[in-house]
């Protein structure tokens, strides 16, 4: 097992991969930045390194910055978190490089699920459904007509290098696609440095359900357990649950099932997750996140899993601690994200917290970096806090997430919870006629 | 070193922008020197981590305003191991008491194994080296304490 | 289920029944002293009243003030919490009589419970180990020295009306009971209003084990596992765990059988906890405490119990949602009693905290009522919060809570954390070999 | 009211030390008057919950004084239920204007189905009663407001 890990990250992740690192008795090292000198992540590592400014790219983007920091410490391994450097390819190979272990799958496997389409490739390879369509680039437009008419209309132009719900265009006809197609690769390239579009069936109204898995270095591949995920806005997600609600048992298990299937056909070591669309009884592969992710929490509360202390395990070359029928899931979980924004512009919200109080209680879990008086900064992602609950069902994780929710006082900044308090009491929400787009319709229909 | 992690360092460098940098590892004392076309030949070691290091170039300037009562600053641009010299047995680029201009080579941050010298931003004469030889450094770290000539 | 429910009590324990109530779809109503008036659970609640000055006596211990707000408030049911009104048989009825419940067991059980002879005979009843002795009250010096001579040296000589560790006397010999049976006596009737005094067998050091209970109105009675909480400070404890740790399997089980046997003999409803002293391979009865306890918490993390609620639950008439063998433990839990107070003088600390920063992630649990900024009033108990974490083992619990109070930040006042900090270091914690007067000897003991 | 609760109301009164008290019950329409051997008698109602009532009656002069800058103010005492009259059917015990001196009984806050009597505390003249018949108040709200004569 490893002795110290140098943390390359900040925010609430950072203090969730501290206190991982605490129980498993390793040592831990934050990095900062000059406008995170008082962080919380700085004050609960064993140690800590400024290295930069506040500019990401200067300082937690900047490779050479962090792998410094680690040489410096001489810590014998990396937790990237997520985001920042989480799923560069070049990254870990400098940590590996550096004599040090990249926690996370190797640079091979961030190569192959960082590009959409070597990443359904594996799927495919693994047998898993794809939504019909080029499966792979396509060159000229005639090709792409062609494409379209075998899979029918609607379809998604996306670009091979874009994500999180930039560069796609939904074409709902042939006349459409011949006067978008050029346009769509054109920007493509102006946006992510390639060109390559390709086409795929478009689903109207789908949920976002993906699957947790792990696999370790001597062939062990588990699922464990799916999570809900499709309450987002503009393809961010804002409300996580595990277990799906109202998913047809069958369904789920031949879900889970293929995401455990891709994990034993590719070799891929330490956890990560599976993202699949599902639309009636038919489900789909989306993309692979090869690191941890930021719902991670519903799952942990669900199946009393560390995820990230079995991350770190696996990254340290252990054997998979659980078989698969060992996973037993435990009740239901939901977790919000409290983002350090105006509820309804969506507008940035940094600046002082004056006034907070956290809830507590039974069944509740907050997993944050700020306190009163803390500074959000405005040069970093929005999230602030993750408020998690579990409870015997889903009836009762509800009420109890709105209760907690009432309970959470954060004063000086605006947040999404105002937001999140409206959708959780939205019949919609309990009743599970949610899709991946129900947040935009619904914010769009809202009167005021 | 492999060569396949060779060839993927020089590949990172590459896209870095890096015009000329050294590699040394003690693991097995190999040492890889490379130089890119279309760099500025010099004789001696560049500033591999320059473009990086040069927008934060200014900020030891300003953030050395609190330190101005009792002199000048130069503060570390970047994270890594403080050398006063570009080799154990070179003499040390600056020593209590010499002058130094603006653009002098005062020390060596290694980052990432890379050598990366470290000019200064203002005049003065040096009164303090505020680190030993050898010592890790954070960024924005205080090297050496300066007084105006 | 009731309506709305008046919680005759402050601090974490109100937060913890208001959580529980909006679980379970019951409006609050919050009671406060003048001093109170910006605490947190009046801030939670739905509705609340002042009920008097900041003393006590003439607030939260007000039987006529307490029942006024229930009246004006038109609560359909009264918690009283744990300490102030919660085992006044007295007020019990008062509740009732105005038409309410009283959310605890019935005033005859109050009664029964609340006398250390009639708690001992209905023990007796149940079949119950008790410590040998006088099962009684003494009247005289003789008859006490003919029982000594019965049950053997050393003896503790107690007031029958005593508690908390008042009125109590070790004997080691007959010439000694001699010399101190009459001041005893006398003391406790001054003391108490009682000079009735009773011997029993001393334990030189035995484990405080408690089994936590619940019984309905229709004749079930289950027990929920045990607690250990040896470790006390003057007979109040300061950390408290569940499952007890290194106890043998045959004598957890007579231990817990043993509690429902007495909550099935005398017809107990609601929750309540039956406290044993356990030394070798013998247990004796100890006492009971008729309502909700400090340390439930630990209780509901193994089990998945919410405690307050079946309470409730109980009281308004339901049936015992499980069965006794649908009672299962999972992992290890440990709680700390944060009580603002010097760590080593065990002086009172109240005053207003200054910086606050409460630990989180998962298995962590806070319950408290305070937050930046609060006043942590020197009227009342010096509980401010309760740290409660839950881990697959008691080695990982033990890790997980020392980071969790490192993670702890209370500033302004001063907490037992320190001592806790070196307690759960200490290798007689780690190792189980702690007996209930084990930290007053550590003390004593400890350099400087 | 049953004879089993009735008994335990009246033990509870005699520990409290209540010298005299009224309860009606809308329930059944009952109504119990006791009064305990060695309490003065009186031509009117006694005010059961004095001896908890007596330490506080200092706290409305104290606590009033915030308000002092627009007069005295009669704070309640006790949580329950105001009445401004000691039944239905009787007058008010003081409306606007009228003339208050120290010790006067100026309302009734039920209180367990006691009826209190609330005197007040300072000599004035009433401006304004701060709250309606029947409704109810909290300890230490202000009940009336008085002017200075």
């Amino acid at each position: 097992m490893f002795r110290k890990i140098l943390i390359a990250n900040r925010g609430e992740i950072a203090m969730r991969v501290i206190r991982a690192c605490r129980e498993l008795g390793i040592r831990t090292v934050a990095v900062y930045s000059e406008a995170d000198r008082q962080a919380t992540h700085v004050r609960f590592a064993d140690e800590s390194v400024c290295i930069g400014p506040a500019q990401a790219r200067q300082s937690y983007l900047s490779l050479p910055a962090v792998i410094s920091a680690a040489d410096i410490t001489r810590v014998d391994a990396v937790h990237p978190g997520y985001g920042f450097l989480a799923e560069n390819a070049t990254f870990a190979e400098a940590v590996n490089a550096h004599g040090m272990t990249f926690i996370g799958p190797s640079p091979e496997h961030l190569r192959q699920f960082g590009d959409k389409l070597s990443a359904k490739a594996a799927a495919r390879a693994a047998g898993l459904p794809l939504l019909a369509g080029s499966h792979g680039a396509v060159e000229v437009l005639e090709e792409a007509v062609e494409v379209a008419r075998a899979s029918g209309y609607p379809l998604m132009l996306k670009a091979a290098a874009g994500g999180g719900g930039k560069g796609m265009r939904v074409v709902e006809d042939e006349d459409t696609l011949r006067k978008v197609f050029a346009i769509t690769s054109a920007e493509a390239k102006a946006a992510f440095g390639s060109g390559e579009v390709f086409l795929e069936r478009f689903l109207r109204a789908p949920r976002h359900i993906e699957v947790q898995f792990a696999g370790d270095r001597y062939g062990a591949a588990v699922h464990i357990g799916e999570r809900d995920c499709s309450m987002q806005r503009r393809h961010q997600k804002i409300i996580e649950e595990a277990p799906a609600p109202n998913l047809d048992e069958g369904l789920r298990d031949r879900i889970r099932a293929a995401a455990a299937r891709l994990v034993a056909s590719t070799g891929y070591v330490t956890v990560g997750t599976c993202e699949f669309l599902v639309q009636g009884d038919e489900f789909f592969f989306l993309e692979v996140n090869p690191r941890i992710q930021v719902e991670h929490p519903v799952t942990e509360m669900v199946t009393g899993i560390d995820l990230v202390q079995l991350q770190i395990r696996l990254a340290a070359g252990e054997r998979m601690p659980f078989t698969q029928s060992e996973v037993k899931l435990d009740g239901h979980s939901i977790e919000v994200r409290v983002n350090a924004e105006d509820p309804w512009k969506f507008t940035p919200s940094p600046g002082r917290i004056v006034g907070y109080h956290a809830p507590g209680g039974p069944g509740v879990r907050v997993d944050s970096a700020v306190h009163e008086g803390a500074f959000v900064q405005p040069y970093y992602d929005s999230l602030v806090a993750k408020l998690i609950v579990h409870a015997p069902d889903r009836e009762a994780a509800i009420r109890k997430l709105l209760g907690a929710m009432d309970e959470y006082v954060v004063e000086g900044i605006r947040t999404s919870l105002p937001l999140q308090k409206l959708l959780l009491s939205d019949p919609a929400f309990r009743d599970v006629k949610f899709h991946t787009r129900y947040i935009d319709e619904w914010l769009k229909n809202r009167p005021g | 070193m492999e060569r396949k992690e060779m060839a993927e360092l020089i590949r990172m460098m590459k896209r870095q922008g890096v015009a000329e940098f050294t590699y040394e590892t003690g693991e097995d004392g190999s040492k890889l020197k490379v130089r890119f076309e279309g760099a500025t030949p010099s004789g001696y070691m560049q500033v591999p981590v320059a473009a990086q290091a040069a927008p934060v170039a200014a900020a030891p300037a300003a953030a050395a305003k609190p330190a101005a009562a009792d002199g000048r600053v130069i503060k570390a641009p970047i994270v890594g191991t403080f050398y006063r010299s570009s080799s154990p047995d070179a003499q040390a680029y600056v020593n209590v008491g010499d002058s130094v201009r603006k653009g002098q080579v005062v020390c060596i941050v290694e980052a990432m194994k890379l050598m990366n010298q470290i000019e200064s931003d203002v005049d003065g004469v040096v009164t303090e080296i505020l680190i030993e030889n050898g010592q890790p450094v954070q960024f924005g770290q205080d090297l050496f304490r300066l007084a105006a000539r």
